[in-house]
């Protein structure tokens, strides 16, 4: 290529750019409409709450108009479909609380020792091997849980506890602890690998062995992290419908024996939508009362979560 | 090179014939290090003199850090380490089975480019290293915590607010503060990895100043970009590149009179 | 002051790191737990199911008799299913990411809507079935179709697709975006043609993660009213359908009518999890194969 | 050992006539038929109605899409009473009045078919050698606000010094609603009784409970004979074990006995051949079908009667 | 400072007194910029001649990126960034409403201390400039890659594999690639962000030799930590410590003959 035609070639590039820019003013108008489109798309996901607000809240005030919002939330007599009914919620946070706190019992210490594992004493090799089967554990769905803990677990703790009954909420209390253990462990560890490098670097370099550094910077460094993933993890229990359902049975019982069957909000939910209640029975309505209650928890614990790890994002 | 392979074979023999040369508290030996399949240090003999301030330069990624790390074997904590030679401290080979990290990084003290104290108090942070060794005695570690930051010349200014957050403290004070840890358990060799690159001028000198007033304590080998740094304050430099040293030598032969001519080029500013 | 801290230093050494040692190997056994736990759900359904899976299994209708009983019509509706969440959480899931991590000024608006999406991802997906259940199925009446499953499914993961993107686009390093602005490209220019592309493996892999999500749910589908029943095959959204998992929910509640029924749950468990299984190795794959560059 | 003998004995003896029958559908059948037909209600009366729904598409007209859901009575009738509703609505209680009051403003006009009929057995754990017979009193009292039971000894001194476990299927379910209306007579049920919403639950319960007590009805029985064992109910002749042959209107376990129902959608059936043609196939094969899946045959008379009535449909 | 100042004031009668002074295509106003409440630039008066490199120094974080961000607008890629004061480019000022910044963009290459090529072939690279321009002729694609890639010296090592991704090539090479993807859409002026300082020597002087090479046609403004590049490159120098230019003047005058002594403590290595 001969210099003379790349002169002119260049100059031609620029006044190609320059023209084709002038004639661009069209394009940046429409480019302006783009943000807006995405927008919309984004509102979506308040259209998603404000339809469940909506939804639940229109009958949950009918509800109340028919049962006294005091004696539904001090009953603990659930009767929904007698002939005189009663609705106590206790008798269901008793069940929804109890199976989450058997989970969290057992979720909580193996998912952070999990957690501890993997991002500090694990080699790479093995990171890379059980990070994404702990993924698979947390992949299986919630119904083959259920049919697990129904079909196999109960059966094996009735050999230790020969009072347990059939369905009972300690069965699925642990299988769902099992199912949020990769959920906290994967949550704990990401707090923990979060803490820089540098502060681990400083306090191996004062000769402290592996779990010194854990315990006295990591995890302080971490705790909120950690904090936030046990809530998240309670959070996942409450709402968890399938494991429940099939495991414990619908006993609405209001009782601290863990052996005995117990219903959560979301067995309750599922046993009222699957049977023949009539729109407008108190029944009907009983339903969206419950689970306005249980979205109200698990909103809670949500926000709370969300405010303790905003808490320790901002310590570095 | 040649020079430096020379002495180390001399040294083996216990034959110290410089007049600036005292005992070597570090010797590497065909040392090797890589990360994964790369090769981050090559074959490296290098020798630390005790009570001597060791610069070590060259331009980023020529594994000045890594070394710096193979000396208290922090660079392990990395993942897919492969380490092949000898690293002797005071005589006994680190990299073998025979001493506990711990204890080898408990004599061996170190200071980043960031200063990275805990997000504790002050006093916590210089008791900690103390702490860990099993000193609970609360007089006890009152007096290390004074002597440390003392050493380190940030006693005055913070000595009002020792259950402050280390975090409420400067950059420069941080860095500081990061030395008293070291200090605070009494450590043979201090390994400085850039330690006044993100500070003022202010914060430099002074950490400058504090390096030389503890250099007769202390063992010192300190990673710096900074040329004139390196000549200031260090009694030997070495230079490394691309994973090898290139040469090695009092500091004043490095920057007047430098064997290699890459040595010159890099002083010089040339590239890097 | 130097020799008693190094006394005290070499006494307390051998107690931390037989310490450290123990505490590791807890740690260890903690980490196992659960992929052992996954090992024995795996062992236990495969024993119970593996015989029931055959040809005739796999391709035949539902039926009462258990030796007839074929699972085509819960994987046919199961693949309907897909064809209405794929497009629509995809279409808004990465539409919303875009919006929120290229064009939204950080602020009150952006921070409500992420706190939004965080929290829709905690609401508990048997909620979605009430929302669906009153919404689809009763106000706009669309009864038990897969368009209204799907719909519901597609609000349920919607926030895990909108998350994922949002972390595959903000994973593209800043500097492939300014050396696009930097050329005078401009911002939607950017988004076009090299942070979409770069950030594709990502987005797809979090689609497809959270697919296998939607497929294993239950829930939402028992509170809509999905039946596991005699119904023909489902040949377009507007079909009645059912799902995998619901056979297996009907089929493990209906063992007390007729016992063979928990081996064809099992059986459709095993499916089922190949099913997953062969998604979340598409996942890993597309992960590693355009394994980030950059 | 010997129920099951009965069964089958009873199996053999029904499918003779609806072969006939089915000879005489057939001639009135000479076309293929195809669409669909619609079915939804009762899960009590579902398995039933599935497999007489799967056979008649194996063997009768491929070309037909017989659909069977199992929504609930109640439920199912919502479908079942609106325009374009459901052909046949399962229902394991007759229709209510309510319901059919809103057919007649639809202009619906429904025809009750009686389908089968399904008897309402106690179960004990296999263990329990003391209640294997008890009178309805007996029974009525373990369940009742007021019965003053909780031990078995209560019922007998002789029987141990236990708390009795008495369980049942919860009020979403059509048993429940016999139970308390027919059997009970609307007197309050005891408020321990454990009432749960699956029956594979109710079943798991008394086969692991040595003091558990059930009811629910045959089928779920005559399924998990392994694990459960019925007690002979004593209406003042001698116990009566529930059995194909002793439910039956005018059999011995008459008292614990119910009909079960599907109900036609008349218009539709006029409308669209495929819908008479499955009734009719249904009626004529009920008998045939009704004990492979734990209910009793209902008279040959009633079949017919009906048989008849939807041959009158043009 | 004052130099500087009195520089502008006859500039802004258009007095060029200097032999070297050529005509200034930049001219920066009582810039200042803050990243939230963080004030990084501070009353940045400065103009860059038309034609000539223009060195920018400083230690860390004094806003010598920032600054070069401001002249193509970058800068306001970042979030809550707040500008004042004026920057004009050939006599626009850029900062108003007038000018696109796609438009400035065009005409203001810009090359990053990381070789940053997109995850496309080198062809698709050199490209991208021109094709989100408009240009589709793939006759004028061909030739335009193929003189950017000449003028960046890379041509002869890219040639048999412009289809390969642009990530095969060494990381000297990228950055030339960078340079040459600017090139592309002929640029009046080319802003480096520490072009060399991840290179090797080699890499650095090729690097060196090709803004040699093109100065003639495009204005370089270059940000450098590295004294001595400064030094070999640069017309004039400016250096920037805590947001504030503290000199600005011809290079050999600011190397060895500083009016501040800030500038000589800085040059010398006596902090940064
Ligand atoms: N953890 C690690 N894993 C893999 N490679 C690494 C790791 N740390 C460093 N490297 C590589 O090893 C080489 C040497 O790195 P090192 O950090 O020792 O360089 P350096 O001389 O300290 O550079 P700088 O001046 O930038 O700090 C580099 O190529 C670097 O990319
Ligand atoms: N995006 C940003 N948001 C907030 N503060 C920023 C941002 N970018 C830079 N800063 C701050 O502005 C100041 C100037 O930064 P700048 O990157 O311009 O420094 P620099 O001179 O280029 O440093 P270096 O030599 O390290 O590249 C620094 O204090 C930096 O922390
Ligand atoms: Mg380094
Ligand atoms: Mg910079």
């Amino acid at each position: 290529m001969n210099s003379e035609f790349t002169k002119t070639k260049e100059v031609s590039i620029r006044s190609l750019i320059d023209e084709n820019q002038r004639g661009n003013s069209l394009r940046r108008k429409t480019e302006r409409l783009i943000p807006i489109g995405l927008m919309l798309l984004a509102s979506l996901s308040i259209l998603t709450t404000l339809g469940i607000i909506w939804t639940l809240l229109s009958e949950t005030v009918e509800f109340f108009k028919r049962v006294p919002f005091l004696d539904f939330f001090t009953g603990t007599i659930l009767k929904p479909l007698s002939q005189n009914p009663e609705f106590g919620v206790l008798p269901l946070l008793m069940g929804t609380v109890t199976s989450s706190l058997i989970a969290m019992v057992v979720a909580a210490p193996i998912g952070l020792m999990a957690a501890i594992y993997l991002s500090e004493y694990a080699s790479l090799k093995v990171r890379k091997v059980v990070k994404p089967l702990l993924e698979l554990l947390a992949g299986v769905p919630t119904i083959v849980y259920g049919f697990f803990a129904f079909t196999f677990v109960t059966p094996i703790l009735r050999e230790l506890i020969p009072s347990l009954q059939a369905t009972n909420i300690l069965s699925p209390g642990i299988v769902m602890g099992v199912m949020i253990i990769p959920m906290i462990a994967s949550l704990s560890e990401d707090a923990m690998s979060s803490v820089p490098n540098a502060m681990r670097e400083g306090a191996y370099g004062l000769g402290s062995t592996k779990l010194e550094v854990t315990r006295r910077v990591v995890i302080p460094a971490a705790l909120s992290g950690i904090i936030s993933s046990f809530v998240l993890g309670i959070s996942r229990a409450i709402g968890e419908t399938m494991i429940v359902t099939i495991a414990s049975g619908s006993t609405k019982n209001f009782t601290f024996d863990i052996t005995q069957s117990m219903q959560t909000m979301t067995a309750y939910i599922v046993e009222v939508t699957g049977g023949d209640a009539a729109t407008g029975s108190t029944v009907y309505y009983s339903l969206y009362a419950v689970a306005m209650t249980l979205f109200v928890f698990t909103l809670i614990m949500n926000l709370l979560a969300r405010s303790v790890s905003k808490k320790f994002r901002e310590e570095y | 090179m040649t020079v430096l392979k020379e002495r180390i074979k001399e040294n083996s023999f216990s034959v110290v014939r410089n007049e600036n040369w005292t005992k070597p508290i570090y010797e590497t030996n065909g040392l090797n290090l890589w990360y994964g399949t790369s090769h981050a240090l090559k074959n490296i003999e290098l020798s630390i003199n005790e009570r001597e301030v060791t610069a070590i330069i060259g331009p980023s990624g020529c594994g000045k850090s890594t070394f710096l790390k193979t000396l208290n074997r922090m660079v392990e904590t990395a993942a897919d380490v492969t380490i092949s030679g000898n690293v002797t401290f005071k005589g006994n080979n680190i990299l073998g089975k025979s001493m506990p990290v711990e204890i080898l990084r408990s004599k061996v003290g170190m200071v980043f480019q960031k200063p990275n104290p805990f997000p504790k108090s002050i006093f916590e942070n210089v008791a900690y290293g103390p702490k860990v060794h099993g000193i609970r005695n609360k007089a006890m570690l009152e007096m290390i915590v004074e002597e440390s930051l003392k050493k380190a010349a940030l006693w005055d200014e913070v000595k009002d607010r020792l259950h402050k957050s280390a975090y409420s403290l400067s950059g420069g004070q941080q860095q500081r503060l990061c030395i008293a840890r070291c200090l605070a358990i009494d450590p043979e060799v201090i390994l400085m990895d850039e330690p006044t690159s993100a500070l003022d001028p202010v914060s430099t000198h002074k950490i400058e100043e504090l390096i030389r007033s503890i250099k007769n304590d202390v063992t010192i080998a300190i990673v710096t970009h900074n040329m004139q740094q390196a000549a200031r304050i260090s009694d030997r430099t070495a230079f490394f590149l691309n994973g090898e040293i290139i040469e090695h030598n009092q500091t004043s032969t490095i920057f007047n009179n430098p064997a290699d001519p890459l040595t010159d080029d890099y002083v010089n500013g040339r590239f890097g | 002051m130097h020799m008693q801290t190094e006394q005290i230093r070499l006494r307390h050494m051998k107690t931390r790191l037989l310490l450290n040692q123990i505490s590791k190997f807890i740690f260890m056994l903690s980490a196992f737990f659960g992929l052992f736990f996954l090992a024995v759900l795996l062992v236990r359904v495969v024993t119970e199911g593996i015989g029931s899976i055959n040809f005739g299994f796999l391709t035949g209708k539902l039926s009462t008799q258990p030796e007839r009983a074929g699972i085509m019509g819960a994987i046919l509706g199961t693949f309907w299913l897909m064809l209405v969440v794929a497009p629509v959480t995809m279409f808004v899931g990465v539409g919303t990411a875009i919006y929120l991590e290229m064009y939204a000024k950080k602020g009150k608006l952006v921070s409500f809507i992420q706190t939004n999406i965080s929290n829709l991802a905690g609401v508990p997906s048997i909620v979605y079935g009430i929302l669906g259940l009153t919404v689809f199925v009763r106000t706009l009446n669309l009864g038990n179709i897969v368009l209204a499953g799907g719909l519901t499914m597609s609000l349920l993961i919607l926030p895990i697709v909108i998350v994922a993107s949002q972390e595959a686009i903000r994973a593209i390093p800043f500097h492939l975006s300014e050396a696009s602005y930097g050329v005078g490209a401009t911002k939607w220019q950017t988004i076009q043609r090299i942070i979409l592309p770069a950030a594709l493996p990502g987005i797809l892999t979090g689609a497809i993660l959270s697919l296998s999500r939607a497929i294993g749910e239950t829930a939402p589908l028992v509170v809509i009213g999905i039946p596991a029943l005699l119904i023909p095959f489902p040949g377009s959204i507007m079909d009645r359908f059912t799902v995998l998992p619901m056979q297996i929910y009907y089929w493990t509640l209906d063992a007390s009518l007729v016992s063979e029924y928990a081996n064809l749950a099992a059986a459709t468990i095993i499916v089922l999890l190949v099913t997953l299984f062969i998604l979340n190795a598409t996942a890993i794959i597309v992960r590693n194969k355009f394994q980030r560059v950059f | 050992g010997t129920e099951s003998d009965d069964t089958k004995k009873d199996d053999s003896a029904a499918s003779k006539t609806p072969e006939n029958n089915t000879a005489a559908a057939q001639e009135t059948e000479t076309e293929d038929l195809e669409g669909s037909v619609v079915i939804d209600g009762s899960g009590t009366v579902y398995p039933l109605m599935a497999r007489l729904a799967e056979e008649y598409m194996i063997n009768e007209q491929e070309g037909v899409s017989v659909e069977v859901s199992r929504a609930g009575t109640s439920a199912g009738f919502k479908k079942f009473l609106v325009e374009n509703g459901t052909d046949f609505n399962d229902a394991s209680r007759q229709i209510k009045d309510e319901e059919a009051a809103e057919a007649d403003k639809l202009g619906i006009e429904v025809k009750e078919l009686k389908v089968a009929l399904d008897g309402l057995t106690f179960v004990i754990n296999k263990d329990n050698d003391w209640a294997n017979e008890m009178t309805p009193e007996q029974l009525v009292s373990i369940f009742l606000a007021d019965g003053n039971v909780e031990k078995w000894s209560d019922i007998n001194p002789e029987w141990p010094d236990e708390k009795i476990n008495a369980m049942g299927p919860n009020e979403n379910h059509g048993t429940y609603e016999f139970f308390y209306e027919k059997i009970l007579d609307k007197q309050d049920m005891n408020s321990n009784v454990n009432l749960q919403q699956e029956y594979s639950t109710l079943v798991n319960l008394v086969a692991e409970d040595k003091n558990g007590i059930a009811f629910f009805g045959f089928g779920y029985y005559v399924n998990n004979q392994e694990k459960l064992q019925a007690v002979g109910v004593d209406f003042g002749n001698g116990p009566v074990e529930p059995a194909l042959d002793t439910i039956a209107e005018d059999g011995a376990y008459a008292d614990f006995t119910r009909p079960v129902f599907t109900y036609l959608n008349v218009n539709h059936a006029k409308e669209k051949p495929q819908v008479r043609d499955y009734a009719i196939y249904v009626m004529n094969n009920i008998n045939k079908f009704a004990g492979e899946t734990g209910f009793a045959p209902i008279p040959e008379t009633e079949v017919q009667e009906v048989i008849s009535f939807l041959e009158g449909l043009k």
